[in-house]
């Protein structure tokens, strides 16, 4: 388990990945849940980026560049997300989740 | 180089226009925006339609199926943007525009993508430019609870399914759908059939089916009228178009049993169908039963793809999406219309409004009856052929049964969601108009009028046209 | 060239759209095209007459796509049933002459009503009869629910879910008999289905025979339709809150839809089944005949005493058409014709009364006769009639259902021995409503100045009048008619095994 | 030599005038046209007879085929035998007769246009009846003379119930308990008439059954004809019907029949209807209900006799006799005196049937033909009388208002005395003639079968002694004595010239009639000399004289007076003797008393007249018919004398004398009494039993049952919950599945709480697990 | 032996990090956690030879998407998370989702790693540095994937368009609530 195993580069992202869902499922704050996604997203690149590194053939860079494409969208996705988030701020004045409960069944 | 110019010209089209809107609002020609758009998606409608078939490199793939997405995507876009050009008062126009835009070539790219990236990206642009549409009601806190909620889920949903291609990767090593499929034929199926099945959440999500259905109703209730049509319309033709593609390419029927993968679409069929049709008899919002008759047809596209193999399987779907896009655009405008105030579209609030708009009420009750498949509208066409699918497809192998059971539940989702729609239809008609009447309506705005006139005519002509089918079927398997 | 029956189902649909256009003369516009299957329909019913037959007249074959053909032909039994969708049509049109509320709409909608009901009747394809039997649900849910009475929302919605829900089965039915033909040969036609109905006996789905499934579910479409009694409660509501007009097309048309049904796909094309079934048609048929009648005893409400009675009267055509004996399926059908005449008859004289007292207690009434004599004479005939009285036209029917069950031997006897005490239980609820609304001192003096009926009031009732005396004087001409048609379906079922 | 249209022609001349006369306003022109016209078919009747009854063939008219079903057809046609002949010329001419006293009667109504033409549809109906050659055709006939009587019971449709009729309340019987006062009126009468008789229809229906089931089992053509049902009886029924068959077919088929004739003829279960038929005009009930509808019954039965099993005619028989007793007893309290005509027909018709329960052997079918014949005449005689005395009171019908009308309206007294005499039985009158044929008919029967057909001969006698009694009641009562209330009956007057005449010509027909004369002639075998009749008769006197001058024993009884010492022993408690209104005063005992001082008299002189008599002058010779119909012949003299002279005692004799008798019966047998005048409490069982019970009970419980109560009907608009409750009624349960839906989507829309969190905590969690459980476990 | 503890301090930092701000209840100490995290990420890339991304993550990530969640932190009312807790069963159910996720996750990772040892394409270790390089990216992304380049450009475009478009809408309006929807 050191750092030329992919097992461990797997452990951790697997980890990532359980936080990220574990604090988009319980976070009561929309920050939170936008910080599990980061986590998520966080874990998939790594992964690309460990498998990228052991399993591709030689000179083959396609999970890091991958690994370019899920930061950039997630850049773009926060940006999105926290303008959404601004927009819930002005009307809500909060973004706590118990209270954007009026669209519901 | 020119041939592949050639065959992504509508993508290309597209992006030039988007860049023009971008740059009329900047130089103030507001009112030209829509214009502008509007010309420029009809000329890569025209492109879509002559553009020649190929592929682009591993990444896109035009076959026969994005060859027909590509224009239904891109004649929705119109009606949407001829629609919003009167609907919309506020001098935003540009900006909306440029996300329909936006949408619309996210949706194509994911319609031909052959690769998990572009198929990745395509959906993250339907997603984000989905997530601002949602909230675009400026003050308005439930557009902005259902913009913000969009994000929020979406952003799960396509990280979760980004990890599930992260570990396709790491088996394959490629991420093309070929490369997938090859890789599938090498050795046993256990590890790549999980990994595949997670990457495909990103595609569920999209299409509403069950286990990611639940931010649709809350979605569809809150955000505008036009958003939750683009929303609702655009991304589903592309998701199914890529599905269509995946299964063929990356799920080759050599390898995994077509009973099986025919097993899970069914189970994921019926589940949304039965959910869909029980919680819409509850619903207390017209826009949400619309929701749930959404993720319910999503069921019914599904069980058409279950039945896969069969030839008239994907024609099925395809003739579904032609019944289900227009009856949903011509549902929602028409909703909008019909509300007396804006973004606020609950049954009580709806009672009586078919006394103040009976034609956009008479609209309203074709669209709706051809959602819920009566005989004479194109719904019950689209029934007709799913069920015609399945019948044959179950009927035929008895491993196949359970796509009998499938087709019961359609045939029982029908039924109840029947008495859904029945309660638009009753509280738009039957219930008196409340006292206070304060405002006296606006007369119909012409643009919105003439997509609604559109939409009800091509529910009825495909209703009628009972040949329509036939000609899809041809186009599909030349 | 286009055919008289196509014409009969194109004339309804272009009036529709031009009663739209034509606002006031929108009347006039349905009643003319009314006419058209009337004229249709009563033409070839005196080609029937003249020489009868079994065979199909007026044919008429356009391929359309789906494998479906516009083929429409009608035999003995469909041209009686067009012609009296006809007549029925027009004298609701005359009975809504001076419909206020949105006239126009009003007729277009019937119109419509009146395109998809003659092809029903008319179609021998099965793709076409189940998208015409589907069709009709949303004018009806239109006319009842904006035209209709105080609790018309629950009344249309009770009306489109009971029906719809009733035929979803048919849907997966006709793809499945679709599904199942060799590839060669697939077509929708009902003669040339009710030719292989060996080959669904023996494919089975989920375990039941293809057969049985189909059967089952033609079978509860039509139980609703016919209304047979577990499925029946949403008639009164129906009857009750719907337009008298409306009321008049429900009971002399619609309900007759479910006997067609039965008749026309059912028997054919499951003709074992049938067999198999037919004991427990019977039975549903004699619970509908006496349980309807019990209930009608104790109502309060006119016009859902005389829905009930309709429950009552079409439990025969359950039982003649279940009995299989020549007398009994032919008195089966001309029950459905003749209490297609009486029933709208009674509907049209408690529009009548409500129009005057704005409401339909019996117990709001007494002495009714004094005022309006006229009116009480032609309520008395059409009770009388209900009551199946020798010489009206309740009576050929009833007496052939009944004689054909005694003949058939074995315990159908029992069923007739039991459907006989109807003869008592009709006359007692039809007369003794009369006795409360007509007989008797004026209750309530405001009734006193009632006027009696005005011209277009009978101009509604005479032609059903006279034919009432007609068909119970004489019926041999209509049992004529329908009778080789009816053999020919008795010897196909009972011939199958 | 027959004309094919002749038949045919009596059977439509009535139909024809109903449709000409219908649309005529004044009541006199409609009156003519229609009488005119019976009078043209009583000569064709009068024509066809004199062709048929002298041959005694059957002649078959013209067949029609109604509706043809290939294997078999329903058809219709005449045929034309003695039996047909003689009813026909009886019904034309008593429609005839009426129609022409009924102009008369009438002059004063305003609805008087309408009776003409319904009464001449009632004709054409009752012809149909007689000269139908089949059974459905028969059937036919039998539903339209029901609606006939139908339309004329509800002549005065528009009269209240006679609880709130001022008249009626003011000039009801003083003690007219047993009628239903809340509902009886003309609309109640007739329908209450249309359902008896539909019930005993629908019994007809199955007779028909039967024979239609045997007819198609043997492939008959045309299955109901008269020839081809004989034919079938003869040879066995084949075939089952009700899973009964050979010779318990035809017992079904014929008890079927009697069914339809226990609903017409008025007889036991369903007679409760003729007595409320009486709010009809007295002009209608003359003919309606007296002489040819409710003769239908007698009709059909004898017109089906060869089919009637030995058993079954012993059933006709009981429920005949035991009808002739019951109705008789129920007349004998009536205080309506058209409620009394009206239970002297139910008890006459019973008696009818006991003579056709004697079977051929014992010529039953002509006794009791005989018997309808002369019944109808006196029956329809006795009527117009009525008719005429409550036109002449003023409407007034209660005989405790009437009296002493025999000075003012002379001729009907005399008229309706010849009809009473005829009626009783009085020898030298038809009556006689035909009593006597039915009682030595039932008496010849009981001797060759015994055993239980005694019943039927013990039953009808003890009617006969009844009828003489309450029809010398009634007579006496009504014409003679003091005028009790003089303001009702001062204006009386006798029927002017033209009325009066069809009431001669029926008094005429009471006395001597051919027809009579034919059916008794064949029916008794030794044809009794005159002079024996006269002996008897004068015998009989004598008898009565005796009772008369015993008549003081009886004053000694009667409680009259201020009760001597010796009274007491025979009535102890005298004091509460006193007729208290409807106090039951003295108990059994008095009673008693009073029928033993009566008894050794009553029974004394038919046995004393049958035998002493034989033994003198033993005038039969061996033959045992010739010896059953001369003791039945002595008997009906006896009784007749018996009943007639306990009336004249009761009723004329002991007022004479200064006894009060008014409340005679009610104060010696006050049980009985309360029976009777209850009518045996029949009515109220069937009006607490069908129109109470079944009718609007069960009728409303079922219809809760079906579309649930008031208070779910009212609330289905708005959105009420659903309430358990609902389930109890079917409409409920079907919406109980609606609510299973709700109810599940409820449950489904809880996860939709609007939480982001939870939804994608339940989207990954549920996806995870499918993958997990699915692909990797 | 440094190679390895460095190995391990980055392990623990990202997974710490990433713990701490999935359960700290005070939003700042979370956005802080996740940028600790998203460093040890970094770290990672480095040991994975992916410098290049390292540096991109380190700059875009942890210096741009931080700073703006750290901003986005101030729209909450309650930043120190004193009273607003989510539902316990909330807490409870998330736990359990995110036990089976992770189990899904390890298992899946499991299953593949197994599954991609029997790869024969097993790579020898002393070609490291050939691939350290940032060029393959570029030859990449100019190369086969060029189509998502462009896509990925677009999609940042739009991105600035809808979160601009979205934030100026308010900038007239009063803060309140326009029509109560």
């Amino acid at each position: 388990m050191g750092p030329d195993h992919l097992g461990s580069y797997l452990a951790i992202a697997a980890a990532l990945f359980t936080t990220g869902v574990l604090a988009v499922c319980t976070r009561r704050n929309a920050i939170g849940v936008l910080i599990g996604i980061e986590l998520m997203l966080n874990a998939a690149a790594l992964q690309f980026v460990a498998y990228g590194r052991f399993r591709a053939p030689l000179g083959d860079s396609i999970g890091q560049a991958a690994a370019v494409f899920v930061i950039v969208v997630a850049a773009a996705e926060a940006a999105v997300a926290l303008a959404l988030l601004f927009a819930v701020y002005r009307t809500l004045r909060d973004i706590d989740l118990e209270r954007t409960r009026e669209l519901a069944a | 180089m020119s041939e592949t110019l050639m065959i992504l010209a509508p993508e290309l089209i597209l992006t030039a226009t988007l860049l023009a809107v971008l740059l009329s609002d900047a130089a103030r020609w507001r009112s030209f925006a829509y214009l502008l758009a509007l010309s420029g998606t009809l000329c890569a409608l025209l492109a879509s339609a002559l553009a020649p078939r190929g592929t682009v490199g591993d990444q896109l793939a035009i076959d026969a199926w994005a060859a027909l997405a590509r224009p239904a995507i891109l004649l929705s876009a119109v009606l949407l943007l001829m629609a919003a050009r009167s609907l919309h008062d506020d001098d935003d126009g540009p900006a909306w525009a440029a996300l329909l835009l936006a949408l619309a070539l996210g949706a194509l790219v994911t319609a031909a993508s052959a690769h998990l990236l572009p198929l990745w990206l395509g959906l993250e642009l339907m997603s984000l430019s989905g997530y601002a549409l949602a909230g675009w009601r400026a003050g308005s806190r439930r557009s902005a609870e259902a913009g913000m909620k969009y994000v929020l889920f979406g952003g799960a949903a396509s990280a979760l399914s980004l990890y599930g291609m992260s570990h396709l990767y790491g088996l394959a090593g490629r991420l093309d759908f070929a490369g997938i499929g090859a890789m599938l034929a090498v050795d046993q199926p256990l590890p790549v059939t999980a990994a595949l099945l997670i990457a495909s959440v990103g595609l569920a999500y999209k299409l509403t089916l069950v286990p990611f259905h639940y931010y649709a109703p809350d979605v569809y209730q809150g955000a505008p009228p036009l958003a939750v049509a683009s929303v609702g319309t655009l991304p589903k033709i592309a998701a199914i178009a890529v599905l269509v593609r995946a299964l063929s390419s990356a799920v080759p029927e050599s390898l995994v049993s077509p009973a099986s993968v025919s097993g899970l679409l069914a189970l994921l069929a019926t589940a949304s169908l039965l959910v869909a049709a029980l919680t819409a008899v509850v619903a207390r919002d017209a826009q949400r039963i619309i929701a749930y008759s959404a993720i319910a047809h999503a069921g019914s596209m599904v069980l058409a793809l279950a039945a896969r193999p069969h030839s008239s399987a994907t024609a099925a779907a395809a003739f579904y999406l032609a019944a289900y896009v227009p009856a949903t655009i011509g549902a929602l405008l028409a909703l909008a219309l019909l509300a007396p105030t804006a973004g606020r579209t609950a049954l009580v609030e709806l009672a009586g409004s078919g006394q103040r708009r009976p034609w956009t009420g008479v609209a309203l009750v074709v669209c709706l009856a051809s959602l819920a498949g009566l005989p004479p509208l194109a719904g019950f066409l689209a029934k007709w052929g799913v069920l015609r699918a399945a019948l044959e497809v179950g009927l035929g192998a008895p491993e196949r049964s359970v796509l009998l059971w499938a087709a019961g539940a359609l045939l029982l989702s029908t039924a109840i969601s029947a008495w859904a729609y029945l309660l638009i239809i009753r509280a738009v008609f039957f219930q008196p108009a409340p006292a206070q009447q304060t405002t006296a309506t606006p007369p119909l705005p012409p643009g919105v009028a003439a997509v609604l006139a559109l939409c009800v005519a091509a529910t009825l002509a495909l209703g009628l046209w009972l040949s329509g089918f036939a000609v899809l079927l041809h186009s599909l398997h030349p | 060239m286009i055919g008289a029956l196509t014409w009969s189902v194109l004339a309804p649909l272009l009036a529709s759209v031009l009663c739209l256009l034509a606002g006031r003369a929108a009347r006039w516009v349905a009643l003319g095209a009314m006419l058209v299957p009337l004229a249709v329909g009563s033409a070839a019913l005196v080609s029937f007459v003249r020489q009868p037959g079994a065979d199909f007249r007026l044919l008429e074959s356009y391929p359309w796509a789906l494998g479906a053909a516009w083929t429409v032909g009608v035999d003995g039994i469909g041209a009686a049933l067009l012609a009296l969708t006809g007549l029925v049509m027009s004298i609701a049109t005359i009975s809504a002459w001076n419909e206020a509320r949105r006239p126009a709409a009003y007729h277009a909608l019937v119109c419509l009503l009146t395109a998809a009901v003659v092809t029903v009747f008319t179609t021998l394809d099965l793709l076409v009869f189940y998208i015409a039997w589907e069709a009709l649900l949303l004018p009806m849910l239109a006319l009842i629910g904006l035209w209709g009475g105080e609790q018309r929302r629950y009344a249309a919605i009770k009306f489109f879910l009971f029906t719809l829900a009733g035929s979803i089965l048919m849907l997966a039915l006709v793809i499945a008999l679709w599904v199942v033909q060799p590839e060669a040969t697939r077509s929708f036609d009902i003669r040339q289905l009710a030719g292989q109905w060996r080959l669904w006996e023996s494919t089975s789905v989920l375990g039941v025979s293809l057969a049985r499934f189909g059967f089952v579910a033609v079978l509860l479409a039509a139980l609703v339709k016919v209304p047979a009694v577990p499925l029946h409660t949403w008639l009164p509501h129906a009857h009750v809150q719907a337009p008298t007009a409306i009321s008049v097309i429900l009971a002399g048309i619609l309900l007759k839809l479910g006997v067609y049904a039965l008749y026309r796909l059912a028997w054919p094309l499951f003709p074992l089944q049938a067999l198999v079934f037919d004991h427990w048609i019977a039975v549903l048929g004699v619970i509908g005949i006496l349980w309807a009648a019990w209930v009608a005893l104790g109502q309060q409400d006119l016009k859902r005493l005389v829905a009930y009675a309709s429950v009552s009267h079409m439990g025969f055509c359950l039982l003649g058409l279940a009995g299989l004996t020549s007398s009994g399926v032919t008195g089966g059908m001309v029950q459905a014709i003749t209490h297609g005449l009486g029933s709208p008859l009674l509907f049209l004289l408690v529009g009548v009364v409500y129009d005057r007292a704005h409401h339909r207690r019996i117990d709001g009434f007494g002495g009714l006769a004094t005022p309006m004599p006229r009116f009480a004479w032609a309520l008395l005939l059409a009770s009388l009639s209900g009551a199946g009285l020798p010489g009206l036209a309740g009576f050929p029917g009833e007496a052939l259902v009944l004689f054909g069950s005694y003949t058939a031997g074995g315990w159908w006897s029992w069923l007739g021995a039991l459907a006989t005490l109807s003869v008592v239980l009709s006359a007692a609820y039809l007369l003794w409503m009369l006795k409360r609304v007509i007989y008797g001192p004026l209750r309530h003096p405001e009734q006193a100045a009632f006027p009696d009926l005005d011209a277009r009031e009978q101009a509604a009732i005479l032609p059903l009048l006279l034919l009432l005396l007609l068909c119970g004087v004489w019926p041999t001409p209509l049992v004529a008619a329908l009778r080789p048609a009816c053999e020919a379906l008795i010897t196909h079922v009972t011939g199958a095994p | 030599m027959i004309p094919e249209w002749l038949s045919s022609a009596i059977v439509l001349i009535p139909l024809a005038a109903a449709l000409l006369a219908a649309p005529l306003r004044s009541a006199g022109l409609a009156h003519a046209l229609a009488a005119t016209a019976m009078a043209a078919a009583t000569a064709l009747a009068v024509w066809l007879a004199w062709l048929i009854v002298p041959t005694g063939l059957s002649w078959q008219g013209p067949r029609l085929v109604w509706l043809d079903l290939g294997s078999w057809a329903l058809s219709l046609g005449t045929m034309v035998d003695s039996q047909a002949a003689i009813m026909g010329v009886i019904v034309c001419l008593l429609a005839t007769l009426v129609l022409i006293f009924n102009a008369w009667y009438m002059h004063d109504e305003p609805l008087a246009a309408r009776f003409p033409w319904q009464f001449s549809f009632f004709a054409f109906a009752m012809l149909l009846v007689v000269f139908a050659d089949n059974l459905f055709l028969a059937f036919v006939g039998w539903e339209l003379v029901g609606l006939g009587s139908y339309l004329l019971i509800g002549f005065w449709y528009m009269k209240p119930a006679v609880a709130d009729d001022p008249f009626y309340q003011r000039f009801k019987g003083v003690r007219a308990r047993g009628v239903l006062e809340h509902c009886l009126s003309p609309a109640h009468a007739q329908l209450k008439a249309f359902i008896m008789n539909r019930i005993g229809d629908a019994g007809f229906l199955l007779g028909i059954g039967a024979f239609l089931a045997a007819g198609l089992a043997a492939g008959v053509r045309d299955p109901l004809q008269w020839s081809e049902l004989q034919r079938l009886a003869a040879q066995g029924m084949p075939g089952s019907f009700l899973g009964l068959s050979g010779e318990d077919l035809l017992l079904l088929g014929c008890l079927g029949v009697f069914c339809g004739a226990i609903g017409k003829s008025a007889q036991f279960p369903l007679h409760p209807w003729l007595p409320d038929a009486m709010q009809g005009p007295t002009t209608a009930s003359s003919i309606i209900h007296a002489a040819t509808m409710v003769a239908a019954g007698v009709y059909l039965v004898a017109r089906c006799y060869p089919l009637f099993p030995p058993e079954a005619l012993l059933v006709v028989g009981i429920i005949g006799g035991f009808t002739c007793l019951l109705a008789a007893t129920i007349a004998s309290v009536q205080w309506d005196l058209k409620a009394t005509l009206a239970y002297s027909t139910v008890s006459q018709l019973g008696l009818m049937f006991v003579g056709l329960s004697a079977g051929s052997e014992a010529y039953g079918r002509e006794a009791g033909l005989g018997h309808l014949y002369a019944h109808a005449m006196s029956k329809c005689l006795l009527f117009l009388a009525a008719g005429a005395v409550i036109h002449a009171a003023g409407g007034v019908q209660d005989m405790g208002r009437l009296g002493g009308l025999a000075r003012r309206m002379p001729l009907t007294a005399i008229v309706s005395l010849l009809a009473v005499a005829a009626l009783i039985g009085t020898p030298f009158t038809t009556g006689f003639f035909s009593k006597d044929a039915v009682l030595s008919a039932a008496l010849l029967h009981a001797e060759q079968r015994g055993g239980w057909t005694w019943l039927p001969f013990a039953l009808a006698c003890a009617g006969s002694l009844l009828t003489a009694f309450y029809m010398v009641r009634w007579w006496v009562r009504i014409f003679l004595g003091p005028e009790r209330q003089p303001e009702i009956t001062e204006h009386a007057h006798d029927p002017p010239g033209w009325a009066a005449a069809p009431l001669v010509v029926l008094a005429l027909f009471t006395l001597w009639a051919p027809w009579t004369v034919r059916e008794h002639g064949e029916a008794v075998a030794t044809g009794h000399s005159h002079a024996q009749i006269a002996a008897f008769s004068l015998i009989g006197g004598l008898i009565v004289f005796a009772v008369l001058t015993y008549a003081p024993v009886v004053r000694l009884v009667s409680c009259a007076g201020k009760p001597r010492w010796w009274q007491r022993i025979f009535s102890e408690h005298a004091e509460q003797c006193g007729f208290a209104h409807g106090q039951p005063s003295c108990t059994v005992p008095c009673g008693v008393k009073t029928a033993a001082a009566f008894a050794p008299g009553l029974l004394l002189i038919p046995w004393l007249l049958g035998y002493v008599f034989d033994s003198w002058f033993a005038p039969h010779g061996p033959d045992p018919a010739a010896a059953a119909q001369y003791h039945a012949m002595a008997i009906a003299i006896g009784l007749m004398f018996t009943g007639a002279a306990t009336g004249l005692i009761i009723y004329w004799w002991l007022p004479r004398l200064g006894v009060d008798t008014t409340g005679f019966l009610a104060r010696h047998i006050y049980p009985l009494y309360n029976a009777c005048a209850n009518l045996w409490w029949i009515d109220r069982a069937w009006h607490a039993l069908f129109a109470r019970g079944l009718g609007e009970g069960l009728g409303r419980l079922s219809a809760r049952l079906d579309l649930g109560d008031r208070t779910r009907l009212a609330a289905l608009e708005g959105a009420a919950p659903w309430r358990p409750r609902d389930l109890a009624s079917l409409d409920g349960a079907i919406d109980g599945l609606g609510r299973i839906c709700a109810r599940l989507g409820a449950g489904l829309a809880a996860w939709h709480d609007g939480r982001i969190g939870a939804y994608a905590a339940l989207a990954v969690g549920i996806a995870s697990l499918l993958v997990i459980m699915g692909v990797l476990w | 032996m440094l190679a390895d503890l460095l190995f391990w301090i980055c392990a623990l930092a990202t997974v710490g990090g990433a713990l701490a701000s999935a359960l700290l209840p005070n939003l700042v100490h979370a956005a802080l956690c996740l940028g600790l995290a998203l460093s040890g990420v970094a770290g990672l890339y480095l040991f994975l030879e992916a410098y290049y991304l390292a540096c991109v993550q380190v700059i875009v990530y942890v210096g741009g998407i931080l700073i703006l969640i750290l901003f986005a932190t101030l729209f909450s009312s309650d930043i120190l998370g004193r009273f607003q807790r989510s539902p316990p069963w909330q807490r409870v159910g998330g736990l359990c989702v995110a036990a089976i996720a992770g189990a899904l996750a390890v298992r899946l990772g499991q299953v593949v790693y197994q599954h991609a040892a029997t790869l024969e394409h097993q790579r020898p270790a002393q070609l490291r540095e050939a691939i350290a390089a940032p060029g393959g990216i570029g030859d990449l992304l100019t190369g086969p994937w060029l189509i998502p380049f462009l896509l990925a450009s677009l999609l940042l475009t739009a991105a600035l368009l809808a979160a601009v478009a979205l934030v100026q809408r308010y900038r007239h309006r009063t803060p309140k609530d326009v029509d109560g929807s």
